[in-house]
Parts: C-alpha cells; structure tokens; sequence
C-alpha cells in the first residue's frame, strides 16, 4: 500500500479522502490555491503544498505543479478527487510516465469514455443501449438543425467533453437550436478546454439513475448497485437516494448487468459510475461513464458497508478486491442532500459569504461530509457545493423522515444555502411517493406558501427583541430575500414532517 | 408596550410587546404569551410561552424558524401609521437590473435604447463555471447600459436600467 | 402512536429521543432545572418547562412536578432516558396511574431487577446463572466480614439500588471491608435515597458483557447481540464495542439465548439490558439488568440497524414489534467513546468550564450524539459526559481506526476532556488484539510519553507567535496540567495510528 | 530572532525564531523551516515547512498536537539563562493541598497535626455524585486545615498544608 499520496482537489472531497487514507496509516499531501490557504482541506492535511492563485487555470489544473510538487514530497500516488482534473486522461497519462501511480483508470479508458461520442461508439460495439443522437461531435451549429429533423424535437445539446450539467442545453423548438448550440459551445470550451459538442434525442420525463461499478486489474468488475439521481436544478443533481424507488427488482438485475458489462468492455478499473436514462416504461439507455469517484458515493457507502476511497485506494496498489457480487449486501436506504451556497427563491443563483455558525446534525444513521468551519469564507471562485448530508435508515420512508429531522437541525450561517430548499423537495408527493423524473423541480417551482400564526409570532419576535436591545435590526447573512416572500404579508414552507 | 402590525391590509394581525431585554409578554390575536429569549454560542432561541423556537435571520424580511423559511412582514405602530396616510407602502417593481451575484459577463444581449418585454434576456453571466442568463423584471427601455462583455463584477454591481414605456 | 411525549431528562439522551420522535412525527416536551436554561436539549425540544433549581433532587427527579407539566401541556407518555428516574419503580407506578405511558417495563419488573438482591434471587429461580455472593443486603458492617470469610477474598460491595460504579467498592484485604461497607453505604444513600449494599465473590479479570433485549407486550422477546464494555475507569465504562472480539460463537449462542430467558422470567417489556460477568474460560454470571436504554444502545443500533428509541416508542404504544430473531443481521463492528469532561491526567477528576469552540468528526462511518455547543457552561452538578462518538467499519479492525482518526479530527476547546485519553485507550495492545479485561485500565495507568521532535516543536511555535503577538502565552482551558508531563522535557503520546 | 530552549538540562534542544506576527522562520536541530500560522474560527494551525499541524493549547505546558496531548517546557534564552544561575529550575512537590475539582467536602479524614505518609487518604469529597478521596502528596504533618465536612467548594481551594517532617 502507498505511504504517501497526494490529493489533486478542494473542499469535502480532500476531507473525504484524508479521513480514509488516515485510517489506512497512509500519509497526505493537500494542494491548494492562494484563496484557500486557510480552509479546512488544507489544516486537515499532513501536508500541504500552494499551487497559485485563485483561478483553477493556474493552480488546481495546474497538472505540472502539482507532478513537480508530488515528486518533491515523495508521494506514490495521486488522488484526483472529483472535477478539475480527474477525467483528464493527459494528467493521468502524466502520471504514469512520472512513476506516480494515479488513482483512476488508465488514460485510454479516460479518453474514450470522456468523449462523449466515442463512449456512445464504444458502448453501441459492446452492445449496452443508448440514446439515439448524432455519433460523433457537431461539426458546425447548423448540422444540428439536419440531426434534430431526423431524430425529432426535443432534443439535448451535450459538451462531448462535458459533465455536471456544464455544456448542456435543452431545446424544444428548431430556432432556438442554433443559439443554444454556441451557448454550450462557449460554455464546454471554458469549462473543459474543448468546445465539441453534440445532440441526443430528448427523452421526456427520464428517470437518471446510475450504478456504481468497482473494478481492480485482476479482472473482477463488480456493481454496488444503483443510485437515483433524477432530483436536478439547472442540470445539476441536488439529492440522490440508493436504491431507487423506481427501479423493480427484475429491471435493477438488467441494469446492474448492463453496467458491469460497459465496464468490462472498456477494461475499467476503479470505483467508476455508468449513468443511464430511464424511460416511464423502465427501458434504459447508457447517457455516460464517470470514470472517477462521484459526489453522491456515499449514499451507496451507507447501503453496503463499503468503503469506495479505501477500495480505490486498494485497485491502485494492485491489490486484488475482497469482495465479490454475491457477498456484497444492501441494506436499508440512504438520501444525500447537497448543501450549496445558493439563493434558491432567486433561481438558485449561486451565493458568497463567510461563514459564521456551522452546527451539523448528529444522531442515528446522520453522516456528514463538509468542507465547513465558523469562519471559512465562500468565494465566487468554485463550485458552491459546501457539504453533503447523508442520511441512512432501514426503510425509504424512514430516510426521509431522518434526512428531513437533520436538515432542520442543520444550522448553517452567514452565507445563503439550500437547507429550506433541500427539505421542501423530499416532501414533495411525487418525491415521498418514488417516482420523480428530472422533471420535477422544473414541474414544481420553488418559492414560500403561508405561515403558520405561531412561527410568524416568532419570527417577528425576534426583530422585535433585536430592536430593543439596540441592535442592528437587519440581520447579517448576503440572503437577496428574494421571491414572493418579499411582497407578502408573511409565508413559510408549511410541510409537516 | 411596544404595538406592531404583522401582515399587510386585510390580512393583518395586532402584536404588543411589554418588556425588558430578552424578556417580556407578547399580546397576539390568540391571547398572551410569556416570551423568553434565549442566547447559547451567538444563536438565538425564543421560549414563546412553553414552545420552543429556533429563529435565523436570513435575509430582509426572511427567517428560518425551526428550520424552515418564513417571510415576515412586521411594522412599528408608527410605520403602520405612516402607511396608512400613503406615505409608506410598498414599492414597485425596480427598473434598475444589479448583479444578483458576483461574476463574469459573457455577452450582453441588448443596446442601449432598446425595447424589451419582460423576462427577455438582457445578459450571461458566467458565476462558478455556469452561465446565467440575465432577464429583464418588466418591460420597457434599456436606459444607462454600464457593462460589457468580459467584465468581472461584484454582487450588486448596477447593469443597466429599464425605464418603463409609459414614462419614456 | 403517541403525538407527544416528555422526556424526563437532560443533555445528549434528551436530544438522541428527540431525534427519533420528530422522524416519527411525535413533538417532545423537555424539562430543565434553572442551570440548565440555555442548554441544547431544552432549545431543540418542541416545548420546555422548568423544573427548579440545579441540585437534581429540586429538579430532574421531582417525579411530582414532571408529572404534573406533562399533564398540563397534553404529553401521553414519558420517556425517562437513563439515570435520574429511569429506573424508579414509583415513579413509573405514578406514570400509569395517572393516564401517562411509560417507556419503560412495569413498576413490578423495575422493582425486582432494580434490587440487585431480588433480581439475584430471581435469575437464580429462572435458572441462570449468578455469581456467589450474599442473597440480600448486609445487616451491618460486620457480617460482610463472614459472608467474605465464607466465599472467600477479594469480594465486591455493591449498592443494592445502584449502578454506574456509585456505591461499589472493591475489597482484597479484610482490613477494609468495614471502611469500604461504610463508604459504600453513604454513596449509595446520596446517589439512589437507599443505602443497603450486598457482597458478590470477586471474579478475578473479568470481562463485562452485556446481552441488548428487545421486547414488546405480545410476548416476543429478541437480542440485538452483545457488547463488551470492560473498559471502565473508576467503575465506570468508557469504551464499549459490538460485538465483543472476546467471545466466540458458541458463547454468543448461549449468552443471547440466556439473556432472552432472563428476560422472559421477569415478563419484560421495552429495551433492556441483561449484564454478564465474563471470566477467561468464557463461563459468564447474571450481574444485573438494566430496564431501560444504555448509555452505549448506539453501537448496537449500528450493527444492527434497529433504531432502538423507535422500537421503545412502538412497543409502549402497544405496537407489536415487527422483527423476528431471523430478520436481525448484524454487519460489521462499531466502537463508542464517551466523551468527558475530565481531566485524565489527574486520575480522571471531573472537570467544569465553558466550551468555546466544537467541531465533531464527520465522513464515513462516523456518529456523534452529543449536548455540545460552543458557549455551553459544564457545570458540576451533573454527569462529566457531554458526548458520545460512536464508529463503525465492516472490520473490528478498521472501526478502531476509523475511531482514533474520528477523535484525532475532533476539536473541543474550553473545557478538558478526555479525547486523547480515548486514542492511548484503542492503542492498548490487549485492546487491538479484542482480549481485554476490566482490570485494562488499572494495569496501564495513563501517561504521556516522549514526544518526537516535530509535534514538540510545533507545541513550541504556538507559543512563541502567541509571544511575538503580545497574547496571553498561558492558553485558556482548565486542564490542570498535573501528571508526569509537567515536569519533564516534553511528552507526548507516541502511537502511530 | 528570540532564541529558546526547548527541554531540560541534558536533554534540550535549540530553538530560534525569526519573524514577524504569524510567519517567520524557525531555526532547530535538523535545520530551518518556514513558518506559517492559520488561522480559522478561531483556531491555529500551523504550516512548517511542508507539515501542517495543528496545535490546541490545553493547560500549561500542555497541548494537543494533530489530536495527541504533548507537554513540552519551552524557556527563552534570558530564563534559561537565569535557570542556569540557580535562580529558576523546577519546584520542589508543594506540601499546599488544593481542591482538584469543585465539590462538596463528605468528610475529613486527618486532624491538624497529625501525621501523614505520601499517598494516605485525607479527606473525602463529592463531585458529580461520586466520592473522591483525596491524597497526601507527600510525608508529613497536617497544618493550617481549612476545611470541615459539609462545605462546598470551588476548584482550587485551599484544603490544607502538609509541612516536610524534617522542617516541623
């Protein structure tokens, strides 16, 4: 096993990996930009090397500084984390060439599968459904007006090497095709580097649900089931659960098969994600492969005992996976809830702040992932993604109630955040009841319903208390209080748990 | 005693306070109730009678009681006053269009002088590597255009104006 | 189910129930003496009362003034937590008298077992096995002497009404058996209002294991398996773990099996803990049952899944328990912490301050329940534990890991606590290897070792920029710093996790 | 540059720092390291050279380091100067007998004058519900007892002395 490894990200996903290596008697090295010399990702470490200033361009995708700073430390290995660059097949090219053994699949493996349409070829020989759309990149805006009459309106606009809902477009009428076709052309270049894009055909109301493979070099590829992620704000994912509540008995055997199948057909080691859509009639279709450890792991972590950053860990050494498909057991179920720095009743517009209480939930079957502490400041500069809630029970019903208890117990302060908006979805019917398309939040727009008498009082109160002694009236917090709210006599969420 | 005004015309409700710091006696509509507040680490709870009370302020107006957001509308018996001669009340729909959060201009979809209908895009903005389409809050004319392609804004910084068409 | 229940205790307990009260949608009523006030578990419950002042005979155990304040606010059912007057027959007698469920067994049984002389005579009726010792309490000092004479030395005196270590006093030498009756007595008359105390034979290395009982009031009666929980300093536990690394299949057969029979002797209702003695060739003796929830439920919980605080809501509801011994799977091992405000150098005496700053452990496998929160005041008028940290892993192995990099990740500042004490605990070599006896502590006593030149230096730096910015070099805390560090070079805990 | 000694007589090791407020450099044994202090919420973390550590002060002389307690006994250049001169140095095992912690005094088990031996018992006392007894630091004759069964205490009251035999 390495001695030393060196982790190439930010924020919860650094923690996240220390906690483990720690555990494992395996030393770590963080890097860091000049911006986030003083955050949690950097004082947990056992080393911390600054890379450069604030913009990723010139300090966490800096793939040269940080082989030159692994070197120097004596790490054996790099932990990519997730974004920036872990599905970079030239870093982990780099890597390889430079004795340090990087924690992913090879280069090839990251090529073909982070090219969206050289996955699609891959996958069509391997004989995994997908959607049907054009195979291969645009080669101007207008091509993708010839693709859409053939294939039929709607239809989705992806960056081929894109991810995260950056890149993407949905157009349902033919004039806004060209428009959004630059728009994500533009968006993909900034984001990744390549402004390749492509078109699908949209499928209406889809379920995203995605299944977790893990894989060493010894030719075992193995699935830790499957994960529902169809919960999405601007094409992001918001919160996933494991198991899906959609998904039956006899589909989930086909889907876990199918993935493990597109798995082995790459030569796939690592933890790794196949994430498909899902039809109303539970037909599936391969959308992508994330060739790295997703956000929402953890969900499946708590499903079945498995630690995926100690087996990704494990793979990379060499070693052979301890486990095998028949011993792996699921039980219960477990809801992630992505906390992000985010004014939700103004379009969820990202938020910056400094934080000034940071109290988490605790209790039964509550995990927690963070990046957080009182005084940490939240910058423009990255992902607003802050902390991950996981909460686990022995029925769905149950996890929804624990993941709604802790985020009421949550308390977060200083920067605007989604804790409200977290809680408002999983009481959402189409949530409680398990059968939710990415449609549903664009089906349900977020904003306030009516107080209740009693939580009014109290809110009042407080002004009221606050004005007699003296103190600055308006409250602290960079909340734009936008919404209906703003313009009524008063309003809250009135879900009761 | 302190009396306030929660809620707006027809839909208000009378509350008095009496009392002295973090203690008192709150009269609503349901009858009083003993108040204490209650401070632990810089985080204040309200002992509303014998309920218990998280209350976070968010933002003007926005509270996270329990956990949960409510929005408040809450004015002073003088405030109430005011309003009720005309000179309060609430204010209408801005014309002046702000940054609502720090960011980079992509592209600046309209010139100055030009008519725009409400919800039409005005601006990209590009904040934490996702575009944002900036949308006009009501129609009429674009009026002192102050960015351009490629700036980098703070929050709150001013973009343009939209006057509206009855007054231009 | 009940729609409200009040829960008639204080810190972290108060908090563990109400937790699992809101997922099921129940409201809670907390009490709280005068110092108590601004405490976590007064400011999360739904409704407060106050009971009095501080002393917990003026407040937490005036059975009159809960009773009546649950009547008055509309609560159906009380839930005594541990301590205090959990385990009061009267006071449960009371409870159903006047209309309010108690979540607990019926006055009768508390009564049996809560006389650890009754319950000796009953475990011995139903046929399971006790370790030699007087039936009933000591007359007066002097007949400890002949019973000691008779069974032999060394013996323990025990508080018939006790439990935690108050009361209990071990005697090798005849000498001071009379001393230790007298100090005994008077421990046991201040803790529990009675001061009768009995005489067991001393079994020599023993491991304390104890059997978690589950049972409703339809007749099922099920284990939840054991923990072990030798590690105890000044009689009290410390450290406990499921499931014990000590005992072996076939034990684990025979103790679960027996401490179900026990149960079932007594008609038994609630979860409840049936404790053994366990000597090296694994022959185990009834010692006492606990009719209510432990201190330690939550590593139990972790293995099993079960919530037990829903299962003792259910089953005082008159539920009938939906599990069966089958259906119960225990995965993976988990290991507890009780966190303490002490200060372990100077033999472990209790400690009091203020806590200025609080940051839980979090990521995989990682569970707090605590009372904690910056500003809180730890007096002395209540239990030094302010927190438990409980963790879990698929091996014993990795759960001892993952918990010295949980308490190593852990800050609490403002009051001294024993976190540290915990890790040198996990690194015992009889810990590790899971073969460990209640005597563990006595035969390691606590100290700091040689620190390695880095961590000493680091320790210096704080220091000299503290000097260079003109603070106060001496920090804040209350540690007495007494112990073998204070006058030695420079000490520290050298173990590698 | 402040130069330290860190350790005691025969074992200690050098130390110097140069810098201002929370950066500088550290000068010791195995050479030089840049230094950097952190701070977040309140709490230090240090950068040097590469390793990160951080540094809870927990009483005097005593602090956590990366989660493990470190006693350390750090003198500048003009103490251990002094200390070298006979003039500072450790103190002798106090014959002062304080309350370790606050509580409530059961009972006294020695009188004034009488003899005691190191380790004996000399009073009894309750804190969260449990007996203590209290130890004699070392040999010698009880004076100046200051307290009686019954009374409640604050940590670090004076309960009694112990003169050394050889000075009564």
């Amino acid at each position: 096993m390495f001695s030393k490894i060196l982790i190439a990200n930010r924020g919860e996903i650094v923690l996240r990996v220390i906690r483990t290596a720690r555990e494992m008697g395996i030393r770590t090295v963080a890097v860091y930009s000049e911006i986030d010399r003083d955050s949690p990702h950097v004082l947990e470490a056992d080393e911390a090397v600054c890379l450069g200033p604030a913009p990723s361009s010139q300090s966490y995708l800096r793939a040269d500084r940080i082989l030159e700073e692994a070197k120097r430390l004596g790490a054996e290995a790099i932990h990519p984390g997730y974004g920036f660059l872990s599905e970079n097949a030239d870093f982990a090219r780099a890597c390889e060439q430079q004795g340090l053994a990087f924690i992913g699949p090879t280069a090839e493996v990251i090529e073909t599968m982070g090219s969206k349409t050289r996955a699609r070829q891959t996958m069509i020989a391997a004989g995994v459904p997908v959607v049907p759309g054009t195979e291969s990149a645009l080669a101007d805006p207008q091509e993708a007006v010839e693709v859409a009459r053939k294939i039929g309106l709607p239809v989705m606009i992806k960056a081929a090497a894109g991810g995260g809902g950056k890149g993407m477009r949905l157009v349902e009428r033919e004039e806004e095709l060209v428009k959004a076709v630059e728009a994500a052309t533009r968006e993909a270049k900034a984001s990744f580097g390549n402004g390749d894009v492509y078109i699908e055909k949209f499928v209406a109301r889809p379920h995203h649900i995605e299944v977790q493979i893990l894989a060493d070099t010894h030719g075992t590829v193995l699935h830790l089931g499957e994960r529902e992620c169809s919960v999405q704000r601007r094409h992001q994912k918001v919160v996933e659960e494991s198991p899906s509540p959609f998904v039956d008995e006899k589909t989930r055997a086909a889907l876990c098969e199918t993935a493990v199948q597109a798995a082995r057909a790459v030569g796939y080691r690592n933890a790794g994600t196949i994430e498909f859509l899902m039809d109303k009639d539970r037909n599936f279709y391969f959308l992508e492969m994330n060739t790295r450890l997703q956000v929402e792991h953890a969900v499946t972590e708590m499903v079945t005992g498995i630690d995926l950053v100690e087996q990704q860990l494990r793979v990379a050494a060499g070693e052979k996976l301890q486990l095998s498909q028949e011993r792996i057991e699921f039980r219960g179920h477990a809801i992630e809830c992505r906390v992000c720095a985010e004014d939700c009743l103004a379009g969820f517009v990202p938020a910056t702040g400094r934080v000034t209480a940071y109290q988490p939930p605790e209790g039964p079957g509550v995990r927690m992932d963070s990046g957080l502490r009182p005084g940490l400041s939240i910058g423009m500069h990255y992902d607003p993604m802050m902390a991950k809630l996981i909460c686990w029970h022995g029925t769905r019903e149950g996890a929804i109630a624990r993941s709604r208890r802790a985020l009421r117990e949550f308390r977060l302060r200083g920067v605007t955040h989604n804790l409200d908006f977290c809680d408002w979805v999983l009481a959402l019917p189409e949530f409680v009841q398990g059968d939710y398309s990415t449609k549903l939040l664009g089906e349900h727009p977020y904003s306030l319903d009516h107080a209740d008498g009693e939580q009014a009082r109290a809110a009042a109160l407080w002004r009221i208390l606050h004005e007699a002694e003296g103190e600055v009236a308006t409250p602290p917090g960079n909340g734009s209080g936008k919404g209906k709210g703003e313009h009524s006599p008063w309003y809250w969420k009135h879900r009761s748990l | 005693m302190k009396r306030y005004t929660l809620g707006e015309e027809g839909k208000t409700r009378e509350l008095a306070f009496r009392g002295r710091g973090w203690e008192g006696v709150l009269s609503h509509e349901k009858g009083e109730s003993p108040v204490e507040g209650r401070r632990l680490g810089g985080e204040l709870s309200l002992k509303l009678g014998d309920r218990m009370h998280r209350v976070e302020p968010v933002g003007e107006g926005l509270y996270r009681v329990d956990g949960q957001l409510v929005s408040i509308r809450l004015r002073s018996d003088l405030e109430a006053r005011f309003e009720a001669l005309g000179l309060g009340g609430r204010a209408e729909v801005g014309g002046k269009v702000e940054l609502p959060m720090p960011g980079k201009v992509i592209s600046v979809l309209v010139e100055e002088g030009q008519q725009v209908a409400e919800g039409e895009g005005l601006l990209i903005v590009e904040a934490m590597k996702m575009e944002n389409e900036i949308k006009a809050p009501r129609a009429g004319v674009v009026r002192r255009l102050a960015v351009k392609a490629g700036d980098e804004l703070e929050k709150g910084a001013p973009l343009l104006d939209i006057e509206a068409e009855e007054t231009s």
